[in-house]
């Protein structure tokens, strides 16, 4: 039972698991009203991706990537280079956020409000006198 | 120097003369007086006709002046070849415009023009186009100045930027434009299946190339772009609505450039890409014909109901415009030879008949034929040329179109096709018709037209040109090869193309 | 083992952004996001990441307070 | 130092930007200074570089030293090494022409130009990298600084970059997706050794998978039809002085990236290639026709152009859609070349608003009076646009009907004309509007000097009006150089 | 209705075509083609037990810095895009004032200065000193430290009222201290061309000592470079931020 369960996760679960978090994060972005809740998803689906990529960096029976001793044989240690990709990711993912943040900020001073819908009437309404 | 001398470059420094004189004029336009700004005009004009001039003995002998610049796409250069159909167009459009510019002196100031610096550059401009048109030696570099042309006139058409010269303008856009991207389709095509452009007296299209309901689409793609600019019936009513612009601009469209641009281009498709025996096999050359021939018949059926003078004599170029067609689809040495002579014979007819109108226009401002009662008491001079330039239009003997209209029935009769001569007869008829009224209401002697009874003539500008063209296309008419051997040229392209299938 | 810890958090995961694309007051998303980004912090360790998680942690902080101060200037209620 | 240049030409501008803010705090031109002398190095740099790289072969600059597929490789083949010369120029006159926009605080002033700066950095970047990964971080760079630029448009501006960055961080989410399939596959992140492994065949599942979220995630960044999106309201609100390099470059890179994984790192011998060419010849197709009809509706300059770049765009993914190694060099020939006229049509329309105030093609009565140079370029770009000889906008679609003519592909020969009629209906509509419509009277916010504009703007309306007739007119150097890189890709 | 047929478009593929590897199989082609040789050589030609590290800042340097560039790229966005003066806003709903009064105790007023100041800060500051020097033996590295280091300015201005932190930087200086952070990073590599090698060459950096020692001298450069930067940043953006938004409820 376990090991059938194991082999399942291994083999597709873990991922479908992760790809149904991705999907939810996009959907997010695409169904909510709320501007900051569309920030939140993007993170989300940001980290889905994190996970799907540290997924396959992991090995069974390895250990964290800090060497223990001089001599290090590949298959003892756990996969650096997702890590690394990862660790750049997060932190594009960090900027990112920053500058929504900050261009929410702006929105809800010119509009008073984040809500799509009523940021688009809006919009619609101050047609005529733009500045650029 | 030996840029300048070297017989190669010739073509290219006509092209090049009107090219920088039209970005000289457009720079400096603004800034200089008008006087100098229409010296640059007039230099360029006389420099244009002594180079092309100075190419005919050479082509007469059989030269061939070839010149190869660059790749202009991979494969393929940027061309020029000096042969002589291209030579007979050159000489006529390098001809006319020196006389042409005169006469647009005389006619913009007459007439407190505006815009006269855009006129004048977009004018050498579509000369420009149209030289390059003539010694292009394959089909991109025709196409390169074929737009042009058509970007060039459409200033021209616009001039007067009101609503109708906009409306006009877009009507001119809309089928030169499409009919022109159609020709860029065409020619990939020909590009693709059959590896060359260079245009070979005779057509380097095979059938083994392009089999039989390919080779009629494409015929008809590359032919639409010449029967847009040449007016051939369906595809000529922004021919007729060009006219508000200003008269020289009509004379350049009728005359000089454009349409006979567009006469050009069909005779470069049918016999120097598809060659008279795809031509034929593939029905093409038929089918054109027989549109050439309603076109002749329904245009002047149309020009007599015209009262406008302008607009009937647009509608009679749409018809003569059709002759040149129909000479070239006869597929005979001779009606080639005719053809193209008719390009010569209608130019100079035809802008005598324009340089009046606008003439008759600046000076007593009327532009109803049924207005003008008694007009040849005012202006003799200009109304007696006109009545010249009508019989050489309804070929006359002696006059210009006699000759090539003579030689497209000669062809005719030895192609066996006896309702294109009846076509011929019939419409010289129509042309008396619809120009024969015009001179007899100016010379009718019973009534007296208070407007004019005091003479006075157009200013010299404008009357010298036009006494001028009168005369040559007498002379033409006359002795057909006097001078620059044009009839010659006409009766050598003619033969080129058909003695290799002899 | 371990798959299995990952895939009850993933699933932890999952349950909480539901909870965020339908909630109606965005100061409890943005709490539970805080949330989100601890769980995930832990999920890193149990995947053998520790860098990531100790970026992760980090990170979950500063961005949760970024999420605060813009918060303050927004209305809280949502459709 | 010869063999450092291609990672010179990405660091002389990164190392502006960063120092940018500092010395803007010392005195408030330097950092524009040291910005504008930075990209003029690199544009050097650049012409350099393409020499090397024709006379002497593709270039392969193993950064930090260790071979690939362990480090980081820059590689700069005859396509690129083209490219990269691109927008170095394109860059180089967009920094010296936003100097006239914008507010003046020096705070302002010094992060415009470190962004401006860092966008250039990162479009060069994405260019020359020759590794899946450090391409996503190029990719980053440029979304983000264009998040920004765009956001400097004003208010408007800040709710469509807003979008936009939701959109491309979705592009970019799902690129990282499709690496990292191709990861897990293969193991490696270069791209010279993807594609050595990838064609030993049996990857066909795992090309299919990742093409498509590539496709989509690429095709969300070049606005490709219908992920286009984000892109007329982010084109026509960005930073004014900014534009021409947001809406002339920032879209064809990506496009080039399409390029490499498409052609040069899948190659086209799986058995899914021929939908997927099918489907982006749909795409493009659509994309063609329907930029074209939307741009015909608008009345605003700018919205215009927005749309018109997605046609344009379109005529991109038409060669890759095509695949042939002449319709391919038609692609890059037009994207060259669309760079010049976008470039320099938001060139001329950033002048007539710096000098007029206004974006409204209503409002631009007789301006070609009073500003001859401007209008001229305005004209030539247009035609190029449509595609009338001698311009460089005729002879990248020659190559693009060639290569449909000899793939057989009629449908896309129809399209091309189809949509070069569109063009021409509202590119001429806005020439009508220059030249017949009648004189509003606007008055002239700068009367200076006896020149028509300031140097800054004058200095790339000219050069875009060079370039436009220049690469028509020798296009054939152009190609020969293309096909040193693309002559054994393709179909 | 859109959540479920996203979820089915991205997951599909994944279950219709078996493209990816099992998780934790050792010899699946991720673990097994590049990263055999960073696990294998981290120490002997990086000196760095910590493989990640290796990784980030030596094999794959060259995407550190950018990481770092878009750091610094986010503060002077996050700048930028605040430093436009508040223009009027089209609507006036009343909503906007009311959500700004939520009131409740200042967070300043809730926290122990004297704890916060006197001893966890100078402790996160030391254990942030610790996390970037020793990054290639131990986990960490210049970003957490850099982290950290932004953390510690957060506490500091929660702490004490506003306007009144220990360091007081505006938005412009610290914009401009991250700036330096990459460049410290750019110069490191570019120091590398003097010895002759190529960008970000540790081992050819120009001082005459043993290679390992040279790598070490180069991952600290670097990481000292990234900590700058992202510290920078991170105060950046809070004083962008702060700038624009009361912090506090202080002026009520």
């Amino acid at each position: 039972m376990m090991t059938t369960i194991n082999a399942f996760l291994a083999a597709k679960g873990i991922y479908l698991l992760t790809l149904i978090l991705l999907s939810l994060g996009a959907a997010g972005i695409i169904v909510c009203n709320n501007y900051m809740k569309k920030l939140i998803c993007m993170n989300v689906m940001q980290v889905a991706v994190i996970f799907f990529f540290l997924c396959f960096g992991q090995k069974t029976g390895g250990t964290i990537p800090v060497a223990l001793s001089e001599v290090v044989k590949a298959s003892e240690y756990i996969n650096p280079l997702p890590h690394g990709l990862m660790l750049t990711a997060i932190v594009v993912s960090l900027g990112t956020t920053g500058v929504g943040l900050s261009l929410l900020f702006r929105i809800t001073e010119k509009y008073g409000t984040i809500e799509e819908d009523d940021l688009i009437r809006r919009e619609n309404k101050t047609k005529t006198g733009e500045k650029e | 120097m030996t840029f300048i001398t070297a017989i190669e470059y010739r073509p290219l420094l006509a092209v090049m003369v009107s090219l920088i004189a039209s970005g000289l004029i457009y720079v400096l336009g603004e800034h200089i007086r008008p006087n100098a700004r229409e010296a640059i005009t007039l230099i360029a004009s006389a420099l244009k006709i002594i180079i092309v001039y100075s190419m005919i003995p050479y082509v007469l002998e059989g030269t061939e002046i070839h010149l190869e610049l660059f790749s202009i796409v991979k494969g393929v250069s940027f061309a020029f070849n000096v042969d002589p159909a291209g030579m007979v167009f050159a000489c006529v459009a390098s001809t006319l415009w020196i006389l042409t510019s005169v006469y647009s002196i005389g006619y913009m100031r007459g007439h407190g023009e505006q815009n006269q610096t855009g006129y004048y550059a977009a004018f050498a401009m579509c000369l420009s186009a149209a030289t390059g048109i003539c010694f292009a030696a394959n089909l991109i570099t025709f196409f390169i100045f074929y737009e042009v042309l058509t970007v060039a006139t459409y200033p021209l058409v616009a001039h007067y930027r009101d609503k109708e010269g906009t409306i006009s303008g877009r009507k001119y856009l809309a089928y030169t434009l499409i009919s022109g991207q159609i020709f860029f389709a065409a020619i990939v095509i020909v590009y693709a299946v059959s590896g060359t452009m260079e245009f070979t007296p005779g057509g380097f299209l095979t059938e083994e190339m392009l089999p039989m309901p390919w080779a009629l689409i494409v015929f008809f793609m590359m032919v639409g772009a010449g029967m847009v600019k040449a007016g051939v019936m369906p595809l000529h009513s922004w021919l007729p609505a060009a006219m508000v612009a200003p008269t020289p601009v009509s004379a350049l469209l009728h005359a000089v450039a454009v349409v006979k641009a567009g006469a050009f281009c069909t005779l470069r498709v049918v016999l120097y890409v598809f060659g008279p025996t795809l031509a034929k096999s593939c029905h093409g050359a038929d089918i054109l014909a027989w549109m050439a021939v309603f076109t002749i018949l329904v245009s002047s059926l149309i020009a007599l109901k015209k009262t406008n003078l302008k607009a009937r004599l647009a509608f009679s170029t749409v018809g003569q415009l059709s002759y040149i067609v129909l000479g070239i689809c006869i597929l005979t040495p001779f009606s080639t030879a005719g053809a193209l002579y008719h390009i010569v014979a209608h130019a100079f007819m035809k802008i005598t008949l324009f340089m009046a109108a606008g003439a008759i226009f600046v000076t007593t401002h009327k532009k109803d034929i049924r207005e003008m009662l008694g007009l040849g008491k005012r202006m003799p001079v200009t109304m007696a040329c006109f009545t010249l330039a009508s019989f050489g239009i309804a070929g006359f003997p002696f006059f210009a179109g006699f000759v090539s209209k003579a030689n497209i029935i000669f062809g005719a009769v030895a192609m066996g096709k006896p309702f294109f001569v009846a076509t011929l007869i019939v419409s010289a008829l129509l042309a008396l018709a619809y120009l024969m009224p015009v001179v007899l209401i100016a010379f009718k002697k019973e009534v007296e037209n208070p407007d004019f009874a005091a003479r006075g003539e157009a200013s010299l500008c404008m009357l010298v040109p036009l006494v001028i063209t009168a005369i040559i296309s007498i002379i033409l008419g006359i002795a057909p090869n006097i001078g620059l051997h044009l009839f010659d040229f006409s009766i050598m392209a003619g033969n080129s193309i058909f003695t290799p299938l002899m | 083992m371990t798959l299995i810890l990952e895939a009850i958090l993933l699933l932890g995961l999952i349950g909480i952004t539901v909870a965020i694309i339908f909630g109606k007051d965005l100061m409890t998303s943005v709490v539970i996001y805080c949330a989100f980004s601890f769980i995930t912090m832990f999920l890193y360790i149990v995947m053998g990441a520790p860098d990531v998680a100790f970026t992760e942690a980090v990170i979950g902080v500063i961005s949760t307070v970024f999420f605060i101060i813009i918060l303050r200037s927004v209305n809280r209620k949502t459709k | 130092m010869k063999e450092n240049i291609p990672v010179l030409i990405i660091l002389l501008p990164l190392c502006s930007a960063l120092l940018c803010l500092l010395l803007t705090g010392l005195h408030k031109r330097l950092g524009r200074a040291l910005v504008v002398l930075a990209t003029a190095g690199s544009l050097v740099l650049s012409v350099i570089q393409l020499r090397t790289v024709i006379t002497e072969g593709t270039i392969h600059y193993a950064v930090g030293g260790y071979e690939p597929p362990f480090g980081i490789e820059l590689v700069i083949d005859s396509l690129n090494a083209l490219i990269i010369v691109m927008i170095s120029i394109i860059g180089f006159l967009t920094v010296l022409f936003a100097e006239n926009f914008g507010d003046d605080r020096p705070v302002v002033k010094g992060s415009a130009n470190a962004i401006l700066a860092l966008l250039i950095t990162g479009l060069l970047g994405m260019t020359s990298t020759g590794d899946m990964f450090n391409l996503y971080v190029f990719l980053e760079i440029t979304s983000l600084s264009a998040y920004c630029l765009i956001a400097m448009g004003g208010s408007k501006g800040v709710v469509s970059a807003y979008r936009y960055m939701l959109v491309g961080t979705i592009a970019a989410t799902f690129y990282l997706l499709g690496i990292g399939i191709l990861y897990s596959a293969t193991g490696t992140l270069n791209m010279g050794d993807l594609s050595a492994i990838l064609n030993k065949g049996g990857y066909d599942d795992v090309m299919l998978v990742s093409m498509s979220f590539l496709i989509a995630a690429f095709g969300i960044k070049m606005a490709l039809f219908p992920f286009h999106g984000w892109q007329p309201s982010a084109y026509t609100h960005a930073e004014p002085g900014t534009r021409p390099l947001i809406t002339g470059v920032m879209g064809k890179i990506p496009a080039l990236a399409m390029f490499r994984y498409f052609y040069c790192i899948y190659g086209t011998d799986y058995i899914y290639v021929k939908y997927l060419l099918i489907l982006l010849g749909v795409f493009s197709v659509f994309g063609m026709l329907y930029g074209s009809l939307m741009a015909m509706g608008q009345s605003d300059i700018r919205k215009i152009l927005a749309y018109s770049s997605v046609a344009q765009i379109g005529y991109i993914s038409l060669g890759f859609a095509i695949g042939t190694p002449v319709a391919l060099a038609g692609s890059f020939l037009h994207m060259i070349g669309h760079a010049f006229m976008k470039g320099g049509l938001f060139f001329c329309t950033g002048a007539i608003r710096f000098k007029y105030g206004t974006v409204n093609i209503d409002d631009f009565g007789r301006i070609y009076k009073k500003m001859p140079l401007t209008c001229g370029l305005l004209v030539v770009a247009a035609l190029s646009m449509i595609g009338i000889p001698p311009t460089a906008g005729f002879f990248s679609k020659w190559y693009l009907a060639l290569g449909a003519a000899g793939r057989h592909e009629w449908i896309y020969i129809a399209v091309l004309v189809i949509s070069s009629l569109l063009n021409a209906v509202y590119f001429f509509k806005v020439i009508e509007k220059v030249f017949i419509q009648q004189d509003k009277g606007l008055d002239d916010k700068w009367s200076k000097g006896e020149l028509e504009l300031p140097l800054t703007i004058i200095l790339p309306v000219v050069v875009c009006f060079i370039a436009i007739l220049g690469i028509g007119i020798f296009n054939v150097k152009l190609f020969d150089i293309l096909m040193l890189t693309l002559e054994g890709v393709g179909l | 209705m859109t959540i479920i047929m996203l979820i089915v478009v991205i997951t599909v593929p994944f279950i219709a075509f078996d493209v990816l590897p099992a998780i934790g199989d050792p010899e699946s082609p991720p673990n097994s083609h590049v990263s055999d040789y960073y696990i294998e050589h981290a120490i002997d030609e990086c000196n760095s037990p910590n493989m990640v590290t290796a990784v980030i800042v030596d094999y794959r340097a060259f995407d550190t810095m950018f990481e770092t560039t878009v750091m610094f790229l986010a503060g002077i966005s996050v700048v930028l895009i605040m430093a436009n003066k508040p223009r009027r806003r089209i609507p006036s709903p009343g909503d906007f004032k009311r959500t700004r009064n939520t009131g409740g105790t200042p967070i300043y007023q809730t926290i122990n200065k004297d704890v916060m100041i006197s001893t966890i800060e100078p402790l996160i500051l030391i254990y942030a000193m610790y996390v970037l020097f020793h990054g290639e033996v131990s986990l960490g590295g210049g970003f957490q430290a850099g982290a950290l280091i932004g953390m510690t300015y957060l506490l500091d201005v929660m702490a004490v009222k506003r306007d009144k932190p220990i360091m007081n930087l505006t938005k412009f200086m610290s914009a401009a201290i991250a700036g330096l952070g990459p460049f410290i990073y750019a110069l490191t590599g570019i120091i590398c061309f003097i010895g002759g090698g190529l960008y970000l060459q540790y081992n050819k950096l120009p001082f005459n000592i043993h290679e390992a020692e040279l790598h070490s001298i180069g991952i600290t450069a670097v990481e000292i470079g990234v900590t700058i930067g992202v510290a920078g940043t991170i105060i950046t953006i809070l004083n962008a931020l702060r700038e624009r938004i009361s912090f506090d409820d202080d002026n009520d």
